[in-house]
């Protein structure tokens, strides 16, 4: 096992991706990709389905192992092969599209496990920061419900308390808010402009342009595996450079004008 | 598990050793009436008998083991351990002299036909193109298999012999091979059918034991020329078939 | 669609009660009933079984099948943990043995561990552990693919959720994984023991003592002494003792898992709402 | 997560190889390798037994499980129609007949129908025709379920939009539900198809001529011809010809069916590059 | 079989639903709907799920009974027990929120058979007819296609295609493309919009106020089985009477805006 190193100079990033290369078999899903996010950025990245947003986003916490290039997070190599990766994975939270909260387990035990069995914390200290958690997303009053009693809406809530509960230094979110009905999708929004404006350090694969055009700091549009185009959003969303950011934006904006 | 113990060579005069202190183990395949069957959730019969009498004689409890008749006369029962002696009706014949020895002769077995009641099948030879149901294993299926290519008949094999007789019953079969003892005793029963001929095919039944147990396999000589000589014999006889043996000297032949 | 051609519809239900009708009429006409009740329902031959079917066949049935059930849940674990191991020659092994007690009748694997594995190891068993030894078997190639595909069929985002918050491999399998995999295939054990359950139906070929006689080898006897089929039928409604209350079991219990995704879709239909 | 703990994954891998090597040397110190040969692999045993096993025994066992499956699909089709049927009783009779034929075990569906039908009914049936009920019987109570189960898996929205059509309900059914029943249903049928293959091994209860033996009929008498277990073997070697192709057949086409609908997620996602 | 009366005067409504009642067991699904739509009217019907708006499209071809009420379609009363429903159900087209394309036939084989089996089309006949709707709704080149080769959007418009080829005289959308990618609902709306454009009368449950706005005659807000508000779109959309739909479109049309 290696150390983490401790409390990073605070100018540095907390997560730095150079040079990132994944493929599936023959497939190039992500083709050099090269990211810096700040303390308390929100970064939203968008792009056509396929694009390789997602994977960037399990690159980052090796859900997927890259091929070449480097992550470090908070001052820790991943990529490193003597790297605790267990370690360096709590402190980085990931916010699934499908939930994935435990469904064997309650919500308040969804919540308090991975903090017991991996933190050490006693059952109290955990059950405190989970009660404070779900307080947070406005889930007070479902600590013993499970999972499959709650709407699609209240489950990412949960899974996204899960996450802060860990203490995360970075939240990962992988299309939070697309398998939820149109009108359960602000909710989850809301929790996610608030721990912005608590100065969470997000990334945010998304297709709420709304959402990234008043909450992000930067924007980045994927296509083909490479970051095309990246920028404050009123830049790459308002006045998109380049031919095919424009043409995924007029396609997602305006879907009743694109023609036959 | 255990390990087996192939079991020593012993002559006669050594000392039986027994599976078990205290239980002769007997290897049989039921039913087989009247020399053995379950009466009352009891095993009983003409078998079980004669063998009591040995196990009286070693001190020993006769424990009665229900097995495949093929594990029987192929010896594997034997090998296995499983049991000390068997006791099925078994005839004895060369091919199982081969992996098992028999005790001298305790009873003569004649091969009978059963049939329908009113059939007008009473010989082998009435039987060319019909079927002629079998048991797995008899001496009656091997005596059957012999005279087919002169009699011109089909066997159909059963498992046993409950299966055997009600596929007479039922017409499965036009007529069953078997040893006359247990058919007579089914007929009896079931007034459907009955026993249409008899063949004498010289066959003796034996009580068998592993090869080579010559101690034990004395000691069965020895009781069954015992009850021969004080009556015991021919009160089984009468017990279980109803009526006194012929002569003992056709035995003895 | 109910409301459609109602005439039509009057029509073809009439026909096909005249065929019910029709059939049991020819049933009743054609059958010799008492032979029937005979061969069936011999209340002399029921007598001498009862109530040792009960007692001791039917009881004798359920201690042989849990026998093989509990060594073959056992065997088929490992035999799951062994497929979807990273090492290949564990693969291999169980694969191989899968696909062999899969494809074999369970007859012969009887016969084979009866008579064949004492003569070539030397090796004798008491009949309760081959019992268990030939059920458990033919039950873990069932067991071990059932397994296996329960732990599979726990979606990949519960592995990866756990990971995500830090647990190793090994602490997610046994916190999340296995527990959850556990309620999915508890339902097509249920089947399975039933399966053993008839397969059972087989030990006789290892030889049995009187004492030992499983509800075929009791029915059978009983059909040898009775000339009945009585025993038989008596025997046959003793398994279904068995069965049918595991068949509604494995189905109860399917319906619950079932009915957690309707539950969740309907909370989240009804949050709208409130 | 390959890349975590190496050198942990090193050792871990290393303790599990050590135990198979510890495994295989134990079994090969502990058999008795002579008896092992001689019981299974006896090549003279074996040349009895050659040809006839696949000219004969083999030939048989397929023909034996085609005569039942054959009848088992017709017996199933209908009894799946009677438990989809609007008509009451026919729903209970179809149940009635399922959980019977299901919760017991076809050697006492065997003995019943070879011996106490003809009893009770005073008819007589060829062996053929005996086989055939016998395997049929209990293959359609699975079959039954199954082809019920097709039926019920396809999607419901396929029936409205045929009805949306105009088209009456048993058009709808005929042209657009069955034959996509009948695709979901080609592995567990195929499976079925197995499960039946294995059960033919229990028809030698019905008593059988020497030209009629079925695979383990045949292996047996060639177990007590040879005292050699190699006639078992090979007759079960030969079920494994039969069973595990069509294992894989199964497997085949269910990835297909799978496969399609993974198919669809791809196109759509290549839409929009495009 | 009841007669289908010929040719209804111009001025005669569609379909004219009067006092439409439909439960499932306790559960009051439809309590009395009352609607006329018009010749070439575009009715875009709104609400939150659960309100019953599919329930309202289903009964109007039958595929759910109605408990009460009377359904008129083309001059033909479906709730008389006495009529064909078969026959009726040729003049309704309908298309599904999953498409239901037959999964078993080529693209061209889904758009013939009805033709061919129900209305007795030759074969040749019922292929024109086919051909000539693919390439309407841009389909031209995927007529041997098998349904899982195409995607969410080609096989809603293949659905639409294969309901228009039974000539109809009214068709049923039920949220045509709530089941697509964001990117994939364009083309689908833009085939619709086409559709309206040539005097389709048109039923259509919608979350996409977008549509209804600019292509709607009439939108119908539906809450808790029956219709609350009805008008004109600029009317109840832009300006909604309601406090139930001010609620409902608030959330609908900003969902980054409402709060925890
Ligand atoms: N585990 C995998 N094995 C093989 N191919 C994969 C795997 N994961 C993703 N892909 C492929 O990689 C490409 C990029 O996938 P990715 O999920 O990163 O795209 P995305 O931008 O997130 O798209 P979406 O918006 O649909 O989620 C796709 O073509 C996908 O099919
Ligand atoms: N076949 C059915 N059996 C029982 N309840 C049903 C059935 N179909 C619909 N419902 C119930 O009727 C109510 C209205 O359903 P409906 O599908 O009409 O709503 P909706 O407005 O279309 O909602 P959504 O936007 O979710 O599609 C819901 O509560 C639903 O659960
Ligand atoms: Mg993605
Ligand atoms: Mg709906």
């Amino acid at each position: 096992m290696s150390e983490t190193p401790s409390t990073p100079a605070a100018e540095d990033p907390v997560v730095r991706i150079t040079g990132l290369h994944k493929s599936f078999g023959s497939l190039q899903v992500l083709r050099g990709i090269d990211l810096e996010v700040r303390r308390g950025d929100v970064v939203c990245i968008i792009g056509a389905s396929g694009s390789g947003k997602s994977t960037l986003l399990r690159c980052v916490n090796l859900l997927e192992v890259p091929d070449s290039g480097q992550i470090v997070v908070h001052g820790t190599d991943l990529t490193d092969p003597d790297v605790d990766i267990d370690k360096a994975r709590r402190g980085i939270g990931m916010v699934f599209q499908s939930f994935n909260l435990f469904s064997h387990l309650s919500v308040v035990d969804n919540l308090t496990i991975a903090q017991r069995k991996v933190l050490g914390r006693s059952k109290a200290e955990s059950w405190n920061i989970a009660n404070t958690n779900l307080n947070k997303v406005g889930l007070g009053d479902k600590v013993h419900s499970m999972p499959t009693q709650l709407s699609g809406g209240q489950q990412q809530r949960a899974a996204i308390a899960r996450a802060l509960s860990m203490d995360p230094d970075v939240m990962l979110f992988d299309e939070p808010t697309s398998a939820l009905d149109p009108e359960l999708v602000g909710d989850v929004l809301g929790v996610m402009r608030q721990l912005a404006d608590e100065g969470m350090t997000m990334l945010v694969v998304t297709h709420e342009m709304q959402f990234a055009k008043e909450v992000a700091d930067v924007v980045l549009f994927m296509d083909g595996g490479v970051v095309v185009e990246q920028g404050a959003p009123a830049q790459v969303i308002g006045d998109p450079q380049h031919e095919r950011t424009r043409t995924f934006l007029s396609r997602v904006l305006n879907p009743v004008q694109v023609e036959e | 598990f255990q390990r087996l113990e192939p079991g020593a060579v012993s002559q006669p005069g050594d000392p039986i050793e027994l599976l078990e202190a205290g239980q002769l183990k007997t290897c049989t395949h039921l039913p087989y009436p009247p020399f053995q069957s379950t009466e009352n959730d009891e095993i009983v019969g003409f078998d079980v008998d004669v063998v009591d009498e040995v196990a009286k004689r070693i001190g020993a409890n006769q424990v009665i083991f229900d097995t495949s008749f093929e594990g029987i006369e192929t010896g594997q029962s034997f090998e296995i351990g499983d049991c000390d002696v068997a006791a099925a009706g078994m005839t004895i014949t060369p091919e199982r002299e081969r992996v098992m020895d028999f005790s001298d002769p305790y009873f003569d077995a004649l091969q009978s036909l059963l049939v329908r009641t009113g059939s007008d099948i009473s010989s082998l030879a009435d039987l060319r193109g019909k079927t002629l149901g079998v048991q797995q294993g008899t001496t009656g299926e091997e005596y059957a298999t012999r005279e087919q290519q002169k009699n011109g008949y089909r066997t159909i094999q059963f498992e046993d012999l409950a299966l055997l007789q009600t596929a007479v019953l039922t017409g499965r079969v036009e007529a069953g091979i078997n040893d006359n003892g247990v058919l007579y005793d089914y007929a009896k029963d079931n007034p459907k059918t009955t026993v249409s001929a008899e063949f004498d095919t010289g066959d003796r039944y034996g009580i068998a034991v592993r090869k080579g147990n010559g101690a034990l396999l004395a000691k069965i000589n020895e009781v069954l020329a015992q009850i021969e000589a004080d009556g015991t014999y021919d009160q089984l006889y009468l017990k279980w078939f109803g009526r006194k043996p012929d002569s003992s000297d056709e035995r003895e032949r | 669609m109910a409301v459609s051609k109602r005439k039509r519809a009057r029509v073809v239900r009439g026909v096909q009660y005249g065929i019910l009708v029709a059939v049991v009429i020819l049933v009743i006409l054609f059958a010799d009933w008492g032979a029937i009740r005979d061969a069936f329902f011999n209340l002399d031959a029921a007598g001498t079984q009862v109530p040792q079917i009960f007692t001791s066949a039917l009881v004798n049935t359920a201690l042989y099948t849990l026998l093989g059930f509990a060594f073959g849940l056992a065997l088929g674990l490992v035999l799951a943990l062994m497929k979807l191991s990273s090492v290949p020659p564990y693969r291999w092994l169980a694969t191989i043995y899968i696909e062999f007690f899969r494809g074999v009748p369970a007859l012969l694997v009887f016969i084979t561990l009866g008579f064949g594995v004492p003569i070539a190891f030397q090796i004798k068993f008491g009949l309760y552990t081959t019992v268990m030894l030939a059920l458990g078997l033919v039950g873990a190639a069932y067991m071990a693919e059932t397994i296996r595909a329960g732990i599979q069929a726990v979606p990949k985002g519960q592995l990866e959720a756990a990971r995500s918050l830090g647990m190793s491999h090994g602490r997610a399998m046994i916190t999340i994984v296995i527990p959850q995999a556990f309620r999915i295939i508890l339902p097509p054990l249920t089947n399975e023991l039933i399966l053993l359950t008839k397969d059972s139906s087989l030990i006789y070929v290892l030889g049995l003592a009187r004492e030992e006689y499983d509800l075929t080898k009791f029915g059978r006897e009983g059909l040898n002494e009775t000339s009945s089929l009585t025993p038989i039928l008596l025997a046959g409604l003793c398994y279904l003792i068995i069965t049918i209350p595991l068949s509604y079991l494995s189905r109860y219990l399917e319906r619950r898992t079932g009915r957690k995704k309707a539950a969740a879709d309907t909370a989240a239909a009804l949050e709208v709402k409130g």
